[in-house]
């Protein structure tokens, strides 16, 4: 919150596009020829517009502000995920999970979100987020429960204020706007926050869901993670935007800009926005610039789509090494910790191999027991043949 | 409106109602009785809705009960998700029927399954009201019946009401459900009148249940919404071929009263489907394959189904040619293989 | 074209929300603490930002430059237009119309439209936009077929280059784009204009549309016409944004913002657009601030949702009494003239009374010849039953 | 990919391919043959599509013709309206069935409508190439068998082959149709293999007609796409019972080959139908209801349908419950009331 000056948009470099046709209006002269009625500034947008470039604090002057603490904080939750993710992704090759779409490169994006949230609010994630779920303390085996194959969603989304992982792409965004209009509405100092990729912004739903967000004032932030793809499509076949954070102001919401690997500064944005959120000042879009270090999926093969190169240059910039070389240079943790985090992880990955090893028993039976609060007739003869048919199999 | 203003609980005579204004009531006692139900859509508030259904209510409950949403399907049937998440009722307004189709991700991926996913957890009490159908001389995309789509996503439940006390208690059942229900208005018996008082009311019917609206011997009609006036009409005029028609109004299609239906045509032997959507993959063609599953052996004929064509929903100066009417009901009938008896 | 400087966004007023959190990124210091390495500014967002109030050429010293052949060309369509809607409204009250939108208070968006295309180019109206299809050449009885109940497109979409006026808002958004893109593969010089309302950019569609509309640098041009009102739901309910134009910057394509009673003024930011479009510039979004003096329909009763003071300021921006003031005041139209387009405007008005008075003819067997290229086996089985039901019909 | 290079028109023997291998070459040689079709959708660029039955089109077409899209189905579904109004012959990719729902939509409103609503001047051979059911072990929202759907909506084609030669010729037949086609791809039979060739072709089939894949005498079994191999399957072990079961493939949902079903029912006296999308609404309900209508006389016993169960897909660990298999079909052919013979 140190500068409250707006920065100019137009700092953002030079024009790339051709010049383009005149905007100022002619002074007018004539008798009664005022504009139209109906049309007043509402709004000045300047201030929507997002920073010139992704705000960042890791190797500022201003780290020195953050809470040492915070930092830590936010550095064993990055290297227990980094592990989560390695722990995950091994466990699809042993038939343990179904699939797993890795964040590994997004950590910090993840663990800033779980963590600028307090208990009262709500998480929406993307099917890319388990990590995020699991840093707001969902148990890190039943948040894998989709992507083993056993039931939807293993866990009551009321307990954590989490909900489930959500598929298809950008529907989760309207889901948190109504949550956070009802809460308002109730008088609830809730905030929600929603995860969306860069591919998602593409989709309808995004629209609709900033357009009701900023129309009720909802309190509600937006974190897109910019990874540079949408499984195979780079950034520049999905937008042709300046950055995704401008489109905020065609919502009338502050758009922010921030280096999604810069986990103190994602975090700061990111509370600063369910600050504002919880206070009254309606929502925000951040846009996290980041990277997938690893393919789509474990089913997927990211050669066939981009370069090592580029891979490099991201790994150069890891979440996890920039803070800790902020952590160090500032001597901020020692060796001992250092050590007492990776055991942490270690720990984490322990627990997931051991309790991932044993295949959860599901009763085929509860097919049919949360279509509907009540078993239809419809469904109770189908459980009856299902019966039957299970019956039939033990018998032989 | 004379309704309007009337509370809840004052007593009242009945006399002549509209289902739009027993709807209309619906909604009011609902968002009386129970603070948790919300109303939101397109022209919902200071409008009260292009059919009036909401007149009234954002003055009587506030903009935050009874809220004018901005232009999108998606992001009503969305936002609603999120409210019912955290604990509201919400009735959600889709213009016309075909309005609703941007919505339709939604309502299959979230609505429909939010339940089963979670386990129970979350429930989604949300009940989406459709004005459908033909015969109003709507202009394209203003008549659409798309029940089957709906019908066929488990998770949902459809109700559509035919009568004034119908429309009343079933909107209340709808939203007192703890289920996602898809309620289907027949718009062209918006303006259908009967006796009725909110006060009177026969009782909140459940959900699920198809009632016999007229008794007969000779073959069962088995219908819903829009084509129930059009069945009861042909059950009169059948009397003059020497038919005596049951008629059975389904009220809900989803879950499916089986019990009912199947105890109707034991008794006839003989059964037809009357729907105004489009035969193929209808409604109608679910319930004659049930019926002859469970009925078999007491066919004297094929179910048959009289259905609108399968066509796209023609322009007004032609749905009278679209729409099944008194005649091609009786032609059906006649076909029921009389001869074999 | 006379400008070329950007205006500052800035300018558009004083903020009107409270101040929010520092943007400007703290100098970055440490080693190796550079951007994330996929980021660069893309584009410069200023220039796609949109004039700071809508921009106007009538009664401005800029009018004297628009040649005076278009300014009476206009003012003609816009009396012919005014009258084509008021014998349209008479004509639902006879009967002879199921349902009439009229666009009266938007004749200078409907006739600017028509007028800034060349025949190759194509017009996407939405379902108020009757008057632009007329005036882009359609016959004003064809146009009226699908508003009179009859086939739900009148006209030959091809013959004029005129798609069908379409009801299922924002949809028709996505086919311009779509045929632009086409156009542009196939080296044709061919820009499509889509029409749309207030209302539907709240729908996913526009937001898909412009996006597609960008990343393929499709020449298309989107006109909004905003009247204020989408039926009874007023802008401020609709968005939150600082003009609807704003949104033009999320996508990466230029922003206009135009007085959308001032018909020379829409022609021309019309004009630029589509020869931007033409000449590879890509699309562009233009708001033309406007307003609906009729109800939403012959159905609707406007009295419910505003009231007379409203309508009354806007009927003093009229767009007809505005180019009338223009062409009296600088002499550019006597009355003779002016006689003439009162004259050609009644015998529009004649002639739609007199072709509408007739009740068309329409074959019920032809429910069943466009389904498909040919009739499924299904369709000759209904098309028999409908046969013999209109033959014992008949024989009655 | 072996057949990723092999030119149109150069001989080659039959040899073993996959019906993914036969959809890209399907798709491959429409893009060879005719400038004006446009294959486009989500990663099917340079990523070949994620079952990569683009693989490479990108590389020998370029981008133009081949393209990634934005990630919105409505926006592709909806641009390829236009494209096609334009004069193209867009082959639209949707990821996963669940996916294809954001663009319904389009689908109904405009995409199956648009010939009839200006009188066959605007036509739309759009193709629409969805993967859909289950059988993958896919997570939630990647098994859904969307296609009841898309065959109440008047105006489109539904074609779904179960072979890899009719997954050539059909798409190939579909690309070519001046109407638009839902083409719904068994994704669970994308690596199934048979001996075949494009060269080789048993000619591209007439969209529209069903095919016997198997003669017999005491039943018939009616399906399509993903579920022929089970009723092959079952068919076999039926001899066991003593059954000679027929087998037939629709591989048309719309049009219906009325004539080949009604044929093979009429002399067999007894029918199931089998696939594997819920059964209540479902393309069953309709198959069996006409089959009744039109062989009423020639039943010895209902139709019965073997389906999915009226449940929300269920997870990969327990959808093997879930899915018709042999059990679940010879069950149904045992309960055809042989005692009544
Ligand atoms: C509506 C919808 N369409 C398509 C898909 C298939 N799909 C899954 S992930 C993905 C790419 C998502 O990209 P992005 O939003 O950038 O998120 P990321 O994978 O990078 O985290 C696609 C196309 C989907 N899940 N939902
Ligand atoms: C998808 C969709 N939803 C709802 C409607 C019903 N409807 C018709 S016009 C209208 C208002 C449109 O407002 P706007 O876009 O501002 O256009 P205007 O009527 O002002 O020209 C609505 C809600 C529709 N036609 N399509
Ligand atoms: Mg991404
Ligand atoms: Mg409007």
């Amino acid at each position: 919150m140190a500068h409250l000056s707006p920065p100019s948009p137009a700092a953002a470099g030079p024009a790339k596009r051709s010049a383009r046709p005149a905007k100022t209006p002619p002074e007018a002269t004539g008798p009664g020829h005022t504009p139209p009625p109906g049309w007043h500034p509402r709004i000045d947008p300047a201030p929507l517009l997002p920073e010139p470039e992704p705000y960042r604090l890791l190797g500022t002057p201003a780290a020195r502000d953050v809470d040492p603490a915070l930092l830590r904080r936010l550095y064993e939750e990055l290297v227990r995920g980094r592990r989560y993710n390695r722990q995950a992704t091994a466990l699809t090759q042993q038939g343990r999970l179904a699939v797993y779409p890795s964040s590994t490169g997004q950590e910090a994006c993840q663990v800033a979100a779980a963590l600028a949230l307090r208990p009262q609010d709500w998480l929406f994630p993307s099917y890319r987020d388990t990590l995020a779920v699991v840093a707001r303390g969902v148990d890190p085996v039943q948040a894998l429960t989709l992507l083993r194959g056993d039931w939807h969603t293993g866990y009551d989304p009321r307990a954590r204020h989490v909900a489930p992982l959500c598929t298809p792409l950008a529907t989760q965004l309207p889901h948190a706007v109504g949550l956070a209009h009802a809460a308002r509405l109730a008088g609830d100092d809730t905030v929600a926050l929603a995860l969306v990729g860069d591919g998602g912004t593409s989709e309808g739903d995004f629209h609709e869901a900033l357009n009701f967000a900023a129309v009720w004032h909802a309190p509600v932030v937006f974190l897109i993670q910019n990874n540079g793809f949408a499984i195979s499509v780079p950034l520049e076949k999905q937008t042709a935007a300046p950055s995704l954070a401008h489109k905020a102001v065609g919502y009338g919401m502050p758009g922010r800009l921030v280096d999604g690997n810069d986990a103190p500064a994602v975090h700061q944005v990111l509370s600063e926005a369910i600050e504002r959120a919880r206070t009254g000042g309606g929502p925000t879009l951040v846009e996290a610039v980041t990277y997938r270090i690893d393919a789509h999926t474990n089913a997927d093969d990211a050669t066939r789509y981009r370069d090592a190169v580029q891979v490099d240059q991201w790994r150069a910039h890891d979440p996890i090494d920039l803070l800790e070389r902020e952590l160090r240079d500032r001597d901020l943790i020692d060796d001992a910790e250092l050590k007492a985090v990776a055991e942490s992880a270690e720990a984490l990955a322990a627990r997931l191999r051991e309790e991932m090893n044993a295949d959860p028993v599901l009763d085929p039976m509860e097919l049919f027991d949360h279509v509907y609060a009540e078993q239809t007739a419809q469904l109770r003869e189908q459980a009856a043949q299902l019966r039957a048919e299970l019956d039939a199999e033990e018998d032989r | 409106m004379s309704t309007a203003t009337a509370p809840a609980s004052a007593p009242a005579a009945r006399k002549p109602a509209t289902m739009a204004q027993a709807l209309r009531q619906a909604l009011h006692d609902a968002l009386a009785d129970d603070a948790s139900v919300h109303v939101l859509g397109e022209d919902v508030g200071t409008l009260g809705g292009v059919f009036r259904i909401t007149d009234g209510l954002t003055k009587e409950f506030g903009p935050d009960r009874v809220t004018d949403t901005p232009l999108a399907e998606a992001g009503i049937l969305g936002t609603a998700v999120g409210m019912a998440m955290y604990g509201l009722r919400p009735v959600v307004e889709m213009q016309f029927d075909a309005f609703a189709y941007p919505a339709i991700e939604q309502l299959i991926s979230h609505v429909a399954r939010m339940r089963n996913r979670t386990r129970g957890a979350m429930p989604l009490p949300i009940t989406i009201r459709i004005p459908y159908g033909g015969g109003i001389g709507g202009v394209e995309h203003h008549s659409d019946s798309s029940e089957a789509y709906y019908l066929h996503t488990p998770g949902l439940h459809v109700v559509t009401p035919a009568t004034v006390a119908d429309a009343y208690g079933l909107l209340r059942a709808s939203i007192a459900s703890d289920d996602p229900v898809v309620f289907l208005e027949p718009k062209r018996l918006y303006w259908s009148k009967a006796d009725w008082s909110a006060d009177a009311p026969q009782g909140v019917p459940p959900l699920g249940r198809a009632v016999v609206r007229r008794a007969g011997r000779s073959a069962t009609l088995i219908t819903y919404g829009p084509s129930l006036p059009v069945c009861l009409e042909a059950a009169e005029a059948g009397r003059q071929e020497g038919w005596d028609l049951e008629v059975v109004d389904l009220r809900s299609l989803v879950p499916f009263d089986d019990e009912t239906v199947c105890d109707s045509v034991r008794r006839t032997g003989r059964a037809v489907v009357v729907h105004e959507s489009s035969g193929f993959g209808g409604a109608g063609a679910e319930i004659a394959a049930r019926i002859t599953e469970r009925c078999f052996h007491h066919l004297a004929a094929p179910v048959l189904r009289v259905a609108g064509f399968d066509i796209p929903y023609p322009p007004p100066m032609l749905e009278r040619y679209h729409l099944p009417g008194v005649d091609r009901v009786l032609d059906a009938v006649a076909r029921l293989q009389w001869e074999a008896n």
